[in-house]
């Protein structure tokens, strides 16, 4: 006869005979050392036009371009700025839209503009020069040879050593996956981060690993299906707990995990709280954070005080450019002690974090 | 572009070529080329030790993935069976997955399926308009149906979705059918397919693939492909449609409204594209509509039913491969494809042999260099460069086409503007 | 036979009326206040010339055109038909001209089809057709693929389409121009029997002896209006002749013989497969063409004549023998080299291959000689050359056209042949192969085509002449060869041979006159 | 003015059409169509809008030429997206790996441009004569393994570099740049869009003046007329699509050689298809395709300026697509009248139509 099929009694159900990873010693409880770059000083940004240029999907695509909007957003209520003009990329774009858009925001006199996105880098050493009084900010990228375009670089695989740490201390199976939307390099710093954070936390971790498109063939953000595919495939191969860093093909990994009663982690913003995804957000165990937010609102504030200098190179552990969420309370205080040691080792310096994946 | 001047009723000028009487009945070849791609397959997977080839899991996610192209598919096996070219499915299914996120996420699943096919069978509407009563070429009306399925969901999806998703690309989550599972039944084999015996595991763990999990879209898909097999075939209706792609001016004559069925088949495209495009929204894994989310699975299933040989059954088997390949790279990567390579290599070792017994010593050295070359990378390789592995089902596809197209036939009008009197 | 007794109306009341029936195309009027009257239970002709508007008023009959004017009455009541299938309903079956089959449907589908009501598409309807079947003749399975007929065996599927929908007016649109005399006389016998059952023709044909042997009664039409209705009993071929055409008929006799002993073309041992393992379409064809001598192929369509030509042209690849043009082997060419070497080339179908209806005549002009002067230079096409030599043809050839800019579509179907014709007698050929040169072209353009034929021969043309019109090619041919199954069969002398001695050769009957000699080893009774 | 009315009356209601279209949209969904469309035109003269429609006129443009090539012989080549990308990747690979004299690097740039597309190209013409796969579905395949192509070439390990998160091919030396026309502060027209001019020109000489193009008219128009005058079928499908590709090959060239200099991550995708949609919006027809290239390239760019108005840009696609249905559907509509009309004068200077 046929039965209804009702969620959580999958494949995953089998998964829980091993029970756990041999973890390798815990890193030393760490300091309280909380970066605190946001001591309230009064900035007053009123007299700022800030243009922001979005990448595809722009505001509400529930990542990163959403974060930098909501730095934007902290930007206007915090440091009174009255003028915003916000624009966004088409897929499949040419170069030459880019540009436009850029110089569309210089020339109406906005000034800070920031290109959200790598995408923005060349259309950036083009646009920069011919405004040479305006300053330029690029999220996830770095122009060489303009003195006007500040870097918002983050170190992706410090967060994500950390998703590492997580999810070898989570995993039943000591068996974990990574799904990527498409191989580029910034997805290979997540990669990167997440086998090094595994492998440290558990030197014996079995790890996963799918990127849903090549390079070029930017579909692998945007197709959910095969974001869980490629999640019940690692599922069945024995992964218990699957990070992902593909954008929207991420929720088709939280589905998949949430199937099998697996854990999943999230990316770029606190995804347990997202809307979209809350079907399963029990499964979410945490979230890579990468703060684009706190580096666009740094970065406005920093014109408005004129001061660029104070701006950190990398927005890393230690200035919480990256870090981790908590939402729904599936880190405990013995694991959070264990992430805070690590990142401290970081941000000491103890433990480097490769941006290359090893394959 | 002058084809409609040429009178498909000609007479005849040729001898009518005295063809062999097929002796085994289409569904007895079928059946045997199943039985032979399990058994290809399970060699395969005991030989190189990878389960994954025929995994429940596998099976499943390769349903999954068929689904819309299926769909899809059979949406254009019934345009072309009208003799409508539609190379505006893409669009249709576009169409599709808007029109099941709008009704689906306010109505729940069932009205998704009914608005996504509605929506789809305007764009089929909008195609029969353009074809059948303005006689212009099919293909072009068939892009520019495709530009205005995404244009206009885009901009739909601004207009509706964004206050209520805050994503100009995105709609607010649909829910999604319960799926079922054949309960006893699936648990002995899933006991037999952990069992690793040669063979029987394996067509445990894809009979297991089959019956478990199923959603009513999956069941209702099977029903529409025999349903589509039984209407075209076996129904007073299907006759007068095939008939008018065949030879309409022959149906004209014998009093079939050709323009009717033309609009019929092509308006019944569209909606059967359209449920493609809900197979996708109503898909676990899927919040609902999304940004480019058909990701050109339209023209897919318009190649699985030229593969399938403008059949319900060969586009079950199109769809299915294509599914098949890429659920396979989807989940195992480059060593699965591996394995699939040394499959590749076995095949030709039959092929070979089959030729030798025929004495086609030509084609029978072909093989060899293949099966040999195919071995040499099977043998050398780790593992296939992802970037390559991605692309598999295409490869497949060109590779079966190659061999198998000069087979294919399809109806005589396909593509022929036709217009009365 | 000749007295008719309407069976199934009141007598007296006709079974068709059809009166001031007017029908105009762009550029055409193809019937003008056309009356016809047919007596129920009678075989009624019409005839006319090509073009002279018969099929144009049968489909409007059968309700596939509407007319501008005029009305139909059917067993006295008058009615306005829509669509074929209205007419269907009053009792109305029309068997076309060009057949009106699909291919890729079995025997049975083609029948049902649209008449599914009737008894269904499954068991049921097959029994009927095995019913009917027998009394046209038809003896294959229902279940096969039309594809897989012949030409004879798709007349009948196309009869039994009428009589399954329980036709009692049936229109028959030339339907023997496909048949050779022997077939011809089969039909005839079931017209009769049917007849006798109570159904009601019309009949087609520009042939007035067939005309004369089966018709009660005959209506001419000239330039789309009813010259006048006789009893073909009473009036002679010749009146009916010069009803139809308003004046002489024109004959293809050719008088004094030209050929010389000079071979052009000699084929030899050509053999073709169509398909791995099936039997030859081509098998050991032998032939020879001499300067300034027309040889005639006879054959029933289907037996291999479309593919001879077109292997000696070079557009289907010989399976083996040789084609050799003067001493020149021409085996290994392609299609615009054996242009090159001289054969010109009247292709059957001229819409099909003759021309590309869309461009100008110019373009026309070009295409099959667009490497030779005077229309390019090279790799480059010399336009006003091309322009100038079609304007040539069109005065030289009388090819009614307005201008030389217009599309080939535009034109009617006699100008059009008579630029083909134009064309390929220009590149000086040495060696013209005509297919059906005048078919389908009405009389006018038929003797202008028959003059430049033989004016050319005279000049010292090979002439390879294919024909279905026997008339033609026992006129027009110094040696006649019948083609059956892909071989030459038999040789026939067109001084003395009649067209019914060609028909028995052509269908494999066995030659029954000393006109028609067998070729050594050929088998005339078949396999 | 007989062409006039053919050709040009066709479009120019189809675009009314369109316009009027959006309007109603614009206005359904609470926008000011006026303001729209007056943004959209005076964006022409905003910065580089103007240049960067000449330059996109350019990429369109040859990409239509291409897809053109095939239609004229009833080909269907989707595969100009893939074509153009292969052909890209390489010749920047080609065009990035040494330096040659300025100009003849350029130049080899272009010819292995040219000769990889048409080498993509090939693989699907072959199975079309050889094995009768039909083409469409074989270079919608081949679309995707272009993508997997690139994507291995510009690996790291195999001929891409690192830049930041981007990652592209090795620059092309100077020598291989073609240098533009600046216009200062306006933006610089590529030089290479004069090498679509010139290819346009080139079509235009070859369909209508070689014997070459009148063979491959002749053999789109009826394969069958064409056989039997000379014309072989297959020959004519394997040169035209050989050629369709090298033309493919070059729709990357311009951007290429005048801009980026490399290939990399950030490379348009989708010009391949509109390429379709621009040779069917000309008809094939070198004068119709540079307008229908120039109409969508403005549409593209000055789409832009919509995101000022507040009205979402998605609506230039849906003017482009009912753009593209509504000049065929007019173009068959004034065919047929025009057809019937030629008819009737024919009939009626040769007198058949009698009273
Ligand atoms: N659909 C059409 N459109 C335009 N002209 C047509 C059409 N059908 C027929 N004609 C023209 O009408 C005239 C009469 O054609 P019709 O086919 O009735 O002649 P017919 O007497 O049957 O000739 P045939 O002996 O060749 O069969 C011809 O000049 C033909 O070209
Ligand atoms: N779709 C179109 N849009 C705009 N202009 C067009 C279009 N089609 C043609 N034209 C222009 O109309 C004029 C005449 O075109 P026409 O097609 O008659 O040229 P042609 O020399 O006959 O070329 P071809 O034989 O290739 O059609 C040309 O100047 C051309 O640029
Ligand atoms: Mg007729
Ligand atoms: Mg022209």
């Amino acid at each position: 006869a046929c039965a209804k099929d009702n969620g959580g009694t999958g494949t995953g159900s089998t998964n829980n005979a091993s029970g756990g990873c041999k973890l390798a010693d815990k890193p030393a409880a760490a300091t309280a050392t909380s970066g605190s770059t946001s001591a309230d000083e009064k900035v007053d940004g009123s007299a700022l036009k800030v243009g922001l240029a979005y990448d595809i999907g722009g505001r509400g695509d529930a990542s990163f371009n959403d974060s930098a909007a909501a730095g934007l957003d902290k930007a206007k209520s915090q440091l009174g700025i009255k003028e915003v003009k916000e624009l966004t990329a088409a897929p499949n774009e040419a170069e030459d839209a880019k540009q436009t858009r850029l110089r569309q925001l210089a020339s109406e006199g906005y000034s800070p503009i920031i290109g959200v996105g790598f995408a923005y880098a060349e259309s950036l050493k083009v646009v920069a020069p011919e405004f040479p009084n305006v300053k330029f900010a690029i999220v996830d990228g770095v122009v060489e040879g303009a003195a006007n375009v500040t870097p918002l670089v983050f170190a992706e695989e410090q967060g994500s050593f950390l998703a590492g740490v997580i999810a070898a201390y989570q995993s039943k199976t000591c068996h974990v996956g990574f799904v990527g939307g498409v191989k580029i390099p910034l997805i290979g710093k997540f990669d990167a981060g997440f086998e090094q954070g595994a492998k440290t936390a558990a030197p014996d971790i079995k790890i996963e690993k799918k990127y849903l498109t090549p390079a070029g063939d930017f579909t692998g953000f945007q197709d959910p299906t095969k974001g869980q595919e490629a999640a019940k495939g690692q599922i069945e191969a024995g992964a218990d707990v699957l990070y992902h860093a593909a954008g929207a093909s991420g929720k088709g990994v939280f589905s998949a995990a949430k199937s099998a009663n697996v854990k999943a982690i999230g990316v770029d913003s606190d995804q347990y709280n997202q809307a979209t995804v809350a079907e399963s957000k029990d499964v979410i165990v945490s979230s890579m954070l990468k703060r684009v937010d706190v580096a666009v609102f740094d970065f406005v504030k920093a014109v408005a005080k004129n001061d660029l200098a104070s701006l950190p190179k990398v927005f890393d552990l230690k200035v919480d450019g990256v870090g981790y969420a908590e939402s729904g309370g599936k880190i405990d205080a013995d694991l959070k002690a264990v992430l805070e040691g690590y990142k401290a080792q970081i941000i000491e310096g103890k433990i480097k974090v490769s941006d290359k994946p090893t394959s | 572009m002058s084809t409609s001047l040429m009178n498909p009723s000609e007479a005849p000028t040729t001898v009518p070529p005295p063809r062999k009487a097929r002796r085994i009945p289409g569904w007895a070849t079928a059946m045997i080329g199943v039985a032979g791609a399990v058994v290809l397959l399970s060699t395969t997977s005991y030989l190189t030790g990878v389960p994954q080839l025929t995994s429940t899991g596998t099976i499943q996610t390769a349903v999954r993935l068929a689904l819309p192209i299926l769909l899809a598919g059979l949406g254009g096996l019934w345009a072309e069976r009208a003799g409508v070219v539609n190379i505006g499915l893409e669009g249709m299914m576009i169409m599709g997955t808007w029109g099941a996120a709008w009704a689906g996420y306010q109505w729940g699943p069932w009205a998704a399926l009914l608005a996504a096919a509605v929506f789809g069978a305007l764009g089929g509407l909008l195609h029969a308009i353009a074809t059948v009563t303005f006689g212009v070429n099919h293909i072009v009306s068939g892009v520019a149906i495709n530009l205005l399925g995404a244009g206009l969901t885009k901009y739909l999806s601004t207009l509706i979705f964004f206050p209520l998703s805050n994503n100009p690309r995105e709609s607010p989550s649909v829910p999604k059918f319960d799926t079922y599972s054949a309960a006893g039944f699936s648990d002995w084999l899933g006991e037999l397919e952990a069992q690793q015996r040669v063979g029987l595991s394996d067509v445990a763990g894809i009979l297991r693939g089959l019956v478990t999990g199923v959603s009513p879209l999956t069941m209702l898909a099977v029903a529409l492909v025999i349903g589509s097999y039984l209407v075209l075939w076996k129904s007073r209706f299907g006759l007068r449609l095939r008939s008018c792609g065949e030879n309409p001016v022959a149906a004209e004559s014998l009093g079939v409204n050709v323009y009717l069925y033309k609009y019929i088949g092509v308006i019944g495209s569209g909606a059967l594209a359209g449920m493609g495009g809900a197979a996708l929204v109503l898909n676990p894994g899927q919040p609902g509509y999304l940004e480019g989310q058909t990701n050109g699975r339209g023209f897919i299933g318009l190649a699985a039913m030229i593969f399938g040989n403008w059949r319900p059954g060969g586009l079950l088997g199109g769809a299915a491969l294509f599914g098949y390949a890429d659920g396979l790279q989807l989940r195992s990567g480059g060593k699965t494809f591996l394995a699939l390579i040394y499959g590749a290599v076995l095949l030709l070792a039959v092929i070979v042999i089959w030729q030798l017994v025929r004495r086609r010593w030509f084609a029978a050295a072909g093989g060899v260099v293949a099966a040999v070359v195919l071995y040499a990378v099977y043998y050398s390789v780790d593992e296939v460069p992802s970037e390559l592995t991605t692309y598999a089902p295409h490869l497949v596809t060109l590779i079966v086409l190659a061999v198998a197209s000069q087979r294919l036939r399809m109806p005589a009008a396909d593509g022929v503007v036709y217009r009365r009197g | 036979m000749s007295t008719s007794t309407p069976a199934a109306t009141d007598a007296g009341t006709p079974a068709v009326v059809l009166s001031g029936i007017t029908k105009r195309f762009p550029g055409v009027v193809a019937n003008s206040d056309v009356h016809l009257t047919v007596r129920a239970g009678e075989v009624h002709a019409l005839c006319g010339e090509n073009g002279a508007g018969k099929s144009t008023l049968m489909k409007i009959l059968y309700g596939m055109q509407q007319p501008d004017e005029g009305t139909i009455e059917v067993a006295g009541s008058p009615v306005r038909f829509r669509s074929p299938a209205d007419a269907i309903k009053a009792g109305i079956g029309m068997v076309h001209q060009h057949f009106m089959l699909a291919d890729n449907l079995t025997v049975q589908e083609n029948v049902v089809l649209g008449a599914e009501s009737l008894h269904g598409i499954g068991g049921k309807a097959r029994k009927v057709i095995q019913e009917l079947a027998k009394s046209t003749g038809l003896t294959v399975d229902p279940g096969v693929l039309v594809e897989r007929l012949g030409v004879a065996d798709r007349q009948r599927v196309e009869i039994l389409k009428v009589l399954y929908r329980g036709a009692k007016v049936i229109i028959l649109d030339e339907p023997t121009a496909v048949l050779v005399p022997q077939e011809v006389d089969e039909l005839f016998t079931t017209l009769r029997a049917m007849q006798a059952q109570g159904f009601t023709f019309l009949f087609i044909s520009h042939k007035l002896d067939e005309v004369r042997a089966i018709a009660d009664s005959v209506t001419v039409i000239r330039r789309g209006t009813t010259v006048g209705t006789a009893d073909p009993k009473a009036v002679s071929s010749r009146q009916l002749a010069e009803m139809m055409v308003g004046s002489e008929l024109p004959s293809p006799e050719t008088r004094e013989s030209t050929v010389t002993d000079r071979v052009v073309l000699r084929v030899e041992d050509l053999g073709l497969v169509a398909e791995e393992g099936t039997r030859p379409v081509l098998d050991a064809i032998d032939l020879v063409v001499r300067s300034g001598e027309v040889v005639g192929i006879a054959g029933v369509e289907g037996n291999g004549q479309t593919e001879l030509v077109e292997t000696i042209m070079g557009m289907r690849k010989a399976h083996h023998g040789r084609v050799l043009l003067g001493d020149r082997d021409l085996t290994r060419l392609g299609t615009l080299a054996r242009r090159e070497a001289g054969i010109g080339y009247i292709p059957e179908d001229r819409h099909r291959q003759g021309l590309l209806l869309t461009q100008p005549l110019w373009a026309n002009r070009i295409l099959g000689y667009q490497t030779r002067t005077p229309v390019s230079k090279g790799q480059w096409l010399d336009l006003a050359g091309a322009k100038k030599d079609t304007r040539r043809i069109v005065d030289e050839f009388d090819v009614r056209t307005p201008g030389i800019d217009v599309p080939a579509a535009a034109l009617s179907g006699g100008n059009q042949q008579k630029l083909v014709v134009g064309r390929e007698l220009s590149g000086d050929p040495v060696l013209l192969i005509a297919s059906h040169p005048t078919r389908g072209v009405d009389v006018g353009a038929q003797a202008l085509i028959w003059d430049e034929i033989k004016r050319a021969r005279a000049r010292g043309l090979a002439v390879l002449l294919i024909s279905a019109d026997l008339d033609e090619l026992i006129g027009l041919s110094d040696t006649i060869k019948v083609m059956l199954r892909g071989r030459l069969v038999a040789d026939a002398d067109p001084s003395t041979v009649t067209p019914e001695d060609l028909g028995s050769a052509m269908t494999g009957a066995g030659a029954t006159s000393p006109a028609v000699e067998a070729v050594r080893g050929a088998d005339l009774e078949g396999e | 003015m007989g062409i006039l009315r053919g050709k040009l009356l066709p479009p120019a209601l189809a675009i009314l059409f369109s316009a009027l279209l959006c309007g109603i949209a614009l206005v359904v969904s609470g926008a000011n169509p006026a303001e729209a469309f007056g943004a959209m035109v005076s964006q022409v003269g905003e910065g580089t809008t103007a240049v960067d429609i000449v330059n996109s006129t350019g990429t369109y443009y040859i990409a239509a030429l291409a897809v053109a090539i095939g239609f004229q012989m009833n080909l269907f080549n989707i595969g100009v997206e893939g074509q153009y990308r292969v052909a890209a990747v390489v010749a920047a690979v080609f065009g990035g790996s040494f330096a040659l004299p300025p100009g003849l690097h350029a130049l080899a740039i272009i010819l292995v441009a040219a000769l990889v597309g048409a080498l993509w190209a090939a693989i699907p013409a072959i199975l079309k004569v050889t094995r009768g796969v039909n083409e469409v579905i074989s270079t919608i395949m081949m679309n995707g393994l272009a993508l997997g192509l690139a994507a291995y070439l510009i690996r790291e390990d195999v001929f891409g570099e690192l830049r930041g998160n981007n990652i592209r091919t090795p620059e092309i030396h100077e020598s291989g740049w073609v240098p533009g026309i600046s216009f200062g502060a306006s933006g610089t027209v590529f030089g290479l869009v004069f090498l679509a001019a010139a290819l346009g020109i080139g079509y235009w000489v070859m369909m209508n003046r070689t014997r070459f193009g009148f063979e491959l008219k002749a053999s789109g128009e009826s394969s069958t007329a064409a056989a039997a005058g000379g014309v072989s079928a297959k020959k004519m499908v394997l040169i035209a699509m050989l050629l369709s590709g090298g033309i493919a090959g070059l729709v990357s060239m311009p951007e290429i050689l005048g801009r980026d200099h490399t290939y990399n991550l950030n490379f348009p995708a989708g010009i391949g298809f509109s390429g379709i949609a621009i040779a069917l919006l000309g008809r094939n027809h070198p004068g119709g395709i540079a307008f229908g290239a120039l109409l969508w390239a403005f549409l593209d760019k000055s789409g832009l300026a919509l995101d000022n108005v507040g009205v979402p840009r998605e609506i230039v696609t849906i003017m482009q697509g009912a753009i593209v249905l509504s000049v065929v559907v007019a173009y068959e509509v004034v065919r047929r009248v025009e057809l019937a009309a030629e008819q009737r004068r024919v009939g009626k200077e040769l007198g058949t139509v009698a009273a």
